[in-house]
């Protein structure tokens, strides 16, 4: 029963975590910033129209958003919420984790290229190269904390990995650095792409659903921010020490995702977005991460940790 | 007895010489071919050819061996002559002339196989080269008449070298005093080392020459490829075999005198030698019927390789010079009819074989899958044996360089044949040759070939394996 | 096992009676012998895999081959099922493709015959346990696959592929002899079974011999250094055949190496290793190919690449496990490997016959000047969708399931053992996401470009989907897919005989362990699905009473809309291909437009294949040009060929006189 | 007696090297011929009646009067004069001839110090004249001396085989002389198709035929 609660922090945090990074970002350029509840407002407007559909399109189209949302969710399911195990854990769970992000991805780009639109064919194309930067590095990562912890599922991994000593702190950081650079990476966010531009050519992931209106949008709008959140959630296990009771966990679980997203804002508003031929080196920067944080637990190990 | 097989050959080459009318002279080749064929079968059946110790002739396994792969060339190529000169429309007169000097030819090989006395089997060596001479020359033109001398002028200088070895060798055994093979078999320990070496040497280079063997190989491409195509499927089925029986008669007293390791050394080298120039070669050729004598020296090669490890290479040898002997004499018919067909020698004038002419083309690749020794034809088998003696003798890395020169010949081979096989047929083709189309008797001959070598590919009948191991010297 | 004998014969015995049958019977023959060799094939095979039985037959030739022994143990019967299925595939497959080479007479029966040659060729290579018997089935297995890919040998490039790939297996039937001999003369005889002693020898011999078998067979199967035959020879055969041999024919070079293995070779660590990376090479490098190719059936030739690298894989980390004395990690490995090598059957095949009805469709392999298929082609580009997500190793379909053992072997790889195995482990499993990351990219562009969006290039009369005959075989695999992705559980307890027979002492209780651990993965996949059809459900309801209005895909307001606009597949993949520029060699050629009024310009890329041209071109130029040397010899002259006979004679007595 | 028979025959090797004119190309053969007969006469002794006819046989008729004569008539029909362009001055050549005159000699005191040899001096000349005839082949430019050439190498072969203790038998013998009369008549009528298809006579007419 606890665990569902868990679930339910996660789903709820999905709707607020946008919501706080763009209100963080107008705050700290002196605006008042849209409510917090302006994304929950958004969803339920949309859910209510009606649809325009492109003519060129087929049924991939029209089943892109269910596969999207699906998929997410059932991510969701897979990560652990502070101080208790996920509802569904076992052994190599992180590669159905990894391999569901892939399928919502396969079928977004698909039907990015369903429009038949060269914008939306540009945007696809550019987050399938990028994807395959990011998960080889997120396998390395988790493979390098398996490791570590001689323990193959989710929950097993991010509960034992209290340890006081100097090495765990500088892996828990590289860790945390690695792991927020992935959430700015799917989320299209910060340095890689600005998702308030409206110049087509420049965007990532919002040209890929610029052809969506009404329930669809809602639907790919809600799953692109609970991918955020669940990334979001794995850093906050890794910030959060695991021992503590169920209570005091899901409090600091919303605080950690709210640290978070304000940091997504931060770091939105202090970076300018990186020129587009430069962003496959900025993301070469995630694997170079969890390359050094293998590095490290190999020689820790050797020396006898 | 024994002698009938030498003299009804050139008793019925002379018949037809006097006659000289068409029908006679046919009936004449085929006679003598059925003839070959029955005193083969009878010797399979058992039948004693007076192989006393004393005397000069005789038919030993061995013998039996080359003399059954003779006597098929022979009446595939019999087979395929009418055929050949009502396609280039000579006068009876000279298809009488060309029929009596091919008993002849016939004849001197027998003698070879047959001969169990060193210098008499080189007489009849020396015959073969001087019978043949004409036949190759027999299309009047002046390329053949360039291969001809070269082929009777190297041979005949060739073998005179192999006759100063088998003098060497008398005076090297002067205690044996006698040059009968089974008397310098049993007593080859008295023979004087150094002369025997020397001898050797000689009888290689001699031989050799006649066999094409390399370094001494440079006339067969010229002499294979100007003949006409029922003569150089003989010469490339059945004399090349008969030259390499008389190495195989000299390297068995070799090995018996002890001094194996000398001769087995010589013959890797030429063996290795042969592959390489046939590899050499086969990248670039352009005639396709120098392409098929250049692959008989490659197996020429291989034979002499076999030769070189003992009984087990011997049983592998003469597997792999049957399967030679049938398909290479099948494709060189082949190339008669591409001849025909195409009008040139060409490999780049000849496309699309198996559109125009489907028979032909298919012959043409399934003998190529047989020379290449592609599976289900003997020479697979024969190649694998001889890898596994590599391996059984110690020197195993030999395969090594042995499977990547064939390698390189198969992909020779094998491009210029499909080449010509697959693809559209051109359109421009001489009038003389678009009306001609291969009849029976220029294709049953190869069909027969091909289905003996699938019978002994798939599963060696046990009296032909019994003959082989004798003749191998594995015994019974 | 004669049952077996008798389905190889009923296969031949189609392609025979096909010879003497009217062309337009030739295809249904054919498939109806096939049809009627399956339960010869399946029920002995479905009954050793369960069962575990050894069904052996010795069948007494005569002396150079001897008396020949025909073995059907649970490796050989899990790919007598593969070869069943895909040679009835294709011959269905082929009755309505082949329909396009109606011209044709003499060559369709050449056609006929060569596959139900190929596919009995193929039960035999799997179940043959003579050495020598073994490579004459073998190159006769190659040399029908040969006649199939010069079907269509009209074409020049068909031909040159054809002959490069009959000379690709010369040379790994030579590897392969040479293994073969030297094993059968070191352990006396030809039989598999005597080889056990080869291998269990000490020194460098069974390294040595191992390193022989695996070029030989890896050569078939397509491993890196040796795959160049493989992207031109699939694509040049008829869909039908390309399927049969991408599908089943290169599983035979992976069968060669698991042979070897059950008969104890590859003992030493050091092989696992080499295995292991090279397989990874061969993964990433496929797929990097892959890409970069603008013809459909050169694509799929590179995936076949790409997923013989994941088995590949899959064997390597069972070598590794096996070295490491680790059941659990060798049980995953092989488990992996061989569920991969049937899963890339069903969906390889799929995606095979596919292409053939788009190319039989439009005459066109090149993907750029297709498009908007999935409206024209609706069946078949669903199809080829469920075959794309398979091969992408998606969840809900076969691929996840072998891809998910091949990462529960590795993460176990990760925690226990040495250094150098996590190091390696590691790197696979990086290696793994990566190969599983550009198949997405790779597949959506091809799905993509083809079926989606709408047609490049006009085409010039309707076209309508496949007929009954192509689409038939393409649900059958569809139904193996969705079989194996969904409710996985059902087939484990055919595997277990199989798998465990890899590893020394049955690994009971790992097997448990995989077993309950993939029931978890399928229970799962259940939820999964269930909340995919929830929330269809939920948008169909959303949009009961909606208004849904067709209308034009936003294009920033540009008037002069034109299919051209639609991003081509170079373009899509061209920012992937720039990061790995190096590894995969680009050429542009192009014509700027030039004057006031430009008439034409062009511009035209081509990707090379690394190993084609850094390995083998100057290999084969390095051999020509050394051979070459020898090309001094035919003179012409008579006086030069008698000298060379004297020196030789000289140089003879030179060292008769100094030796002695 | 024998000796002094032998070291005549051996200095026509000298003469082969250093004729101009092809006529006395043959006449020299014919005495090599006549040599090779007198050789038989006195040196071999114990053998049957039968051998030593048909010795004289082979020796005095054929190889002094036959082929010879044959040869000359083939020569006249082709009107062939001089050897075409001596490329070394004739001083060359005769040093050549007497090195391996010389040669010979060694051969023999060699073969007459391991003593397997009956006589040592018809090895040795025999051994020289093979050298020196195949010499001959490789390095003159007329088809026709190399014909001749070819005989003087079968005279060689000849005196070798007469070095031997033991006879060959009769019918080995017999085949031997049929052998090399055949050859030398086909190498003559190839000879004469080759003049009537050429003009020039020389080998590089004939090289026509390479890859």
């Amino acid at each position: 029963m606890s665990r569902l609660l868990g679930l339910f922090v996660l789903l709820a945090a999905s709707l607020f975590f946008t919501g706080l990074a763009a209100r963080i970002k107008a705050r700290w350029a002196g605006r008042q910033g849209p409510p917090l509840l302006q994304e929950v407002r958004d969803l339920r407007k949309l859910l209510g129209k009606g649809e325009v559909i492109g003519r060129t399109t087929s049924f991939i189209f029209r089943l892109n958003p269910p596969i999207q949302v699906a998929a997410m969710l059932f991510a969701a399911l897979l990560v652990p919420v502070p101080g208790q195990r996920a509802l569904l854990s076992f052994s190599g769970d992180f590669v159905l984790f990894a391999y569901a992000l892939g399928l919502a991805n396969f079928s977004a780009i698909c039907a990015a290229l369903d429009t038949g639109s060269s914008f939306e064919g540009m945007g696809a194309s550019r987050e399938a190269s990028f994807l395959t930067l990011v998960e080889p590095a997120f396998f390395i990562l988790l493979g390098s904390l398996a490791l570590v912890t001689g323990q193959t599922s989710f929950s097993e991994i991010l509960s034992r990995l209290d340890y006081g000593t100097g090495a765990a702190i500088l892996v828990k950081a590289l860790c945390v650095i690695s792991l927020f650079l992935m959430l700015l990476v799917e989320g299209s966010r910060g340095p890689v792409d600005d998702p308030t531009t409206h110049l087509e050519l420049t965007m990532i992931h919002e040209v890929m659903i610029l052809d969506y209106s009404g329930p669809d949008l809602a639907f790919v709008v809600y799953a692109a921010g609970l991918k955020m959140v669940l990334i979001a959630a794995l850093i906050a296990n890794l910030l959060v020490p695991s021992n503590i009771g169920f209570g005091f966990g899901a409090l600091a679980f919303a605080a950690a995702l709210a640290v978070i997203a304000a940091g997504v804002g931060l770091v939105e508003s202090f970076m300018a977005r990186i020129r587009m031929s430069h962003v496959p080196q900025f993301i070469f920067l995630l694997p170079a991460l969890a390359l050094t944080v293998f590095g490290v637990l190999l020689f820790a190990l050797r020396r006898g940790f | 007895m024994i002698l009938l097989l030498l003299l009804v050959p050139s008793a019925l080459g002379g018949i037809a010489w006097a006659v000289g009318r068409r029908p006679i002279t046919r009936a004449v080749l085929l006679g003598a071919a059925a003839f070959e064929l029955g005193a083969v079968a009878a010797a399979w059946a058992g039948m004693d050819f007076g192989g006393a110790a004393g005397s000069y002739l005789g038919l030993d396994s061995i013998g039996l061996v080359f003399l059954t792969i003779m006597a098929l060339v022979f009446a595939g190529a019999a087979l395929a002559v009418p055929g050949f000169f009502q396609e280039s429309g000579a006068s009876p007169r000279k298809e009488a002339v060309f029929v009596a000097e091919l008993l002849v030819f016939l004849a001197a090989m027998t003698g070879v196989i047959l001969a169990r006395h060193l210098a008499l089997l080189w007489v009849f060596v020396e015959a073969t080269t001087l019978s043949s001479a004409l036949l190759i020359y027999s299309e009047k033109k002046k390329s053949s008449l360039e291969a001809a001398w070269k082929y009777v002028f190297i041979c005949s200088v060739g073998i005179a070298l192999a006759f100063v070895g088998i003098i060497l060798l008398s005076i090297g055994s002067r205690s044996v005093d006698s040059l009968l093979f089974s008397d310098l078999a049993a007593r080859a320990g008295e023979i004087n080392p150094f002369w025997l070496k020397l001898a050797f040497a000689f009888i290689l280079v001699g031989f050799g020459t006649k066999m094409g063997v390399a370094p001494i190989h440079a006339w067969l491409p010229d002499a294979h490829a100007e003949a006409p195509s029922p003569v150089s499927a003989l010469l490339s089925g059945a004399l090349l075999n008969a030259s390499f029986l008389g190495i195989a008669r000299v390297q068995d007293i070799m090995v018996k005198a002890g001094l194996g390791a000398f001769s087995n050394t010589l013959l890797i080298v030429c063996g290795f030698l042969s592959l390489l120039v046939a590899a050499a070669y086969l990248l670039q050729v352009v005639n396709y019927k120098r392409m098929l004598a250049y692959s008989s020296i490659e197996n020429m090669g291989i034979l002499c390789l076999g030769l070189a490890f003992g009984p087990p290479g011997l049983f592998a040898a003469l597997l792999h010079s049957a399967a030679h002997s049938l398909s290479k004499a099948a494709m060189f018919l082949t190339s008669g009819n591409i001849l025909g067909l195409y009008g040139s020698k060409a490999i780049g004038d000849v496309r699309g074989l198996i559109v125009r002419e489907p028979r032909t083309g298919w012959i043409w690749i399934v003998s190529f899958l047989a020379v290449a020794g592609f599976p289900p034809f003997p020479a697979f088998i024969s190649k694998f044996l001889l890898i596994q003696v590599f391996f059984a003798a110690g020197s195993g890395w030999m395969a090594g360089p042995f499977l990547a020169l064939i390698a390189v010949i198969v992909f020779g081979l094998g491009s210029a044949v499909f080449k010509m096989a697959f693809g559209d047929p051109p359109e421009a083709v001489p009038a003389s040759a678009l009306s001609w189309k291969p009849d029976v008797s220029a294709v049953v001959p190869q069909i027969v070939f091909l289905l003996i070598l699938l019978g002994l590919g798939l599963s060696l009948p046990e009296t032909v394996r019994s003959v082989l191991r004798t003749a191998a010297g594995l015994g019974g | 096992m004669t049952l077996v004998l008798v389905g190889t014969g009923l296969f031949l015995s189609g392609g025979l009676v096909a010879l003497f049958v009217r062309p337009s019977f030739k295809g249904t023959v054919s498939a109806i012998f096939a049809a009627a060799a399956q339960p010869f094939l399946l029920l002995p095979a479905g009954r050793v895999l369960a069962g575990g039985g050894v069904e052996a037959l010795t069948i007494p030739l005569s002396f150079p081959l001897g008396p020949a022994a025909l073995r059907l143990d649970p490796l050989a019967a899990f790919f007598t099922v593969i070869i069943s299925l895909g040679g009835l595939g294709a011959a269905v497959y082929s009755a309505g493709y082949m329909k396009m080479y109606r011209d044709r007479p003499a060559s369709l029966s050449g056609y006929a015959f060569f596959s139900g040659l190929l596919c009995s060729a193929m039960v035999l290579v799997v179940t043959v346990q003579h050495a020598l018997l073994f490579l004459v089935v073998w190159e006769i297995m190659s040399l029908a696959s040969f006649f199939l890919v010069g079907f269509d040998h009209s074409k020049e490039d068909v031909r040159k592929a054809a002959v490069y790939y009959l000379v690709a297996m010369q040379v790994g039937a030579a590897c392969l002899l040479t293994a073969f001999a030297w094993s059968s003369s070191s352990s006396g005889s030809p039989d598999f079974a005597s080889f056990g002693t080869v291998f269990a020898g000490t020194g460098l011999a069974p390294t040595a011999l191992f390193l022989l078998f695996f070029v030989g067979f890896g050569l078939k199967a397509g491993f890196v250094p040796f795959h160049t035959w493989l992207p031109l020879a699939h694509p040049a055969a008829p869909t039908g055949v390309s399927a049969l041999m991408s599908g089943v024919m290169i599983k035979t070079g992976i069968y060669g190496i698991l042979r070897i293995l059950l008969l104890g070779g590859g003992a030493n660590p050091v092989l696992g290793y080499i295995v292991f990376f090279l397989a990874l090479a061969t993964g990433v490098f496929g797929v990097m190919n892959a890409i970069a190719q603008p013809d459909l059936k050169k694509l799929l030739a590179y995936h076949s690449i790409e997923n013989i690298g994941i088995i590949g894989l899959g064997i390597g980390l069972g070598m590794i496990g096996l070295s490491l004395r680790n059941d659990a990690i060798a049980l995953f490995g092989f488990f992996g490997a061989l569920l991969h090598v049937f899963n890339h059957f069903t969906f390889k095949s799929l995606l095979f016959y596919g292409a053939g009805v788009v190319y039989m469709k439009t005459h066109t392999r090149n993907i750029e000047l297709l498009g908007g298929l999935a409206r024209s082609l609706p069946l078949t580009s669903g199809l080829f969708l469920v075959g794309s997500a398979a091969i992408c190793g998606l969840p809900l379909f076969s691929g996840f399931i072998s891809e998910f053992g091949l990462f529960s072997g590795l993460i176990r790889g990760l925690t226990v053992g040495g250094a150098a195995p996590r190091a390696a482990v590691l790197l696979g499993l990086a290696g793994l996401a990566f190969i599983g990351a550009m198949a997405v990219l790779c597949f959506t562009k091809v799905y993509g470009v083809c079926f989606l969006g709408s047609p490049r290039v006009p085409h010039r009369e309707a076209i309508s989907d496949g007929s009954a005959l192509l689409l038939g075989p393409m649900f059958a695999l569809t139904g193996f897919i969705l079989l194996i992705g969904l409710c996985f559980p059902v087939i484990l307890p055919f595997l277990d005989r199989l798998v465990r027979r890899f590893v020394p002492g049955g690994a009971g209780p790992e097997w448990a362990q995989l077993v309950t651990l993939f029931q978890n993965v399928g229970l799962a996949l259940a939820v999964l699905a269930g909340m995919l059809v929830f929330f269809i459900a939920l948008r169909r309801l959303l949009l009961r009473r909606k208004s849904v209005v067709l209308f034009k895909t936003w294009d920033c307001g540009y008037q002069g809309e034109s299919p051209r606009f639609q991003y081509t597949a170079s373009s899509f993949a061209s920012p992937f291909l720039q990061l790995v520029a190096p590894l995969v060699p680009f050429t542009h050629r192009h014509r700027l437009p030039d004057g006031l009024f430009p008439e034409h310009a062009s511009l035209e890329s081509h990707a090379f294949d690394l190993v084609e041209i850094g390995l083998i071109r100057p290999l084969g130029a390095a051999i020509r040009r050394a051979l070459g040397l020898l090309t001094w010899i035919q003179t012409g002259r008579t006086q030069n060929y008698i000298l060379y006979g004297l020196v030789f004679l000289i140089v003879l007595i030179v060292w008769i006189i100094g030796v002695r | 007696m024998a000796g002094l028979l032998i070291i005549l025959f051996g200095t026509t090797i000298l003469y082969l090297f250093a004729a101009g004119r092809i006529e006395s190309f043959v006449r020299t053969l014919a005495l090599q011929g006549f040599l090779l007969f007198l050789l038989v006469v006195i040196d071999v002794g114990e053998i049957s009646f039968l051998n030593i006819a048909f010795l004289v046989l082979e020796t005095l008729v054929v190889k002094t009067v036959v082929i010879p004569f044959f040869l000359l008539r083939v020569i006249r029909r082709n009107e062939i004069g001089r050897e075409v362009d001596p490329r070394r001055p004739q001083f060359f050549r005769l040093i050549l001839a007497v090195a391996i005159f010389m040669f010979g000699f060694l051969t023999a005191f060699w073969a007459a110090r391991t003593g397997s040899i009956g006589q040592p001096l018809y090895f040795g000349m025999s051994i020289s004249m093979i050298i020196a005839s195949l010499f001959l082949i490789v390095q003159r430019r007329r088809i026709i001396i190399h014909i001749l050439a070819y005989m003087t190498l079968e005279n060689g072969i000849f005196l070798l085989s007469l070095s031997v203790a033991h006879e060959m038998p009769l019918l080995i013998n017999l085949g031997v002389l049929l052998d090399l009369f055949v050859g030398v008549f086909l190498l003559a009528i190839f000879f004469n198709t080759i003049q009537d298809l050429y003009d020039r006579g020389t080998i590089d007419v004939l090289t026509k035929l390479k890859d």
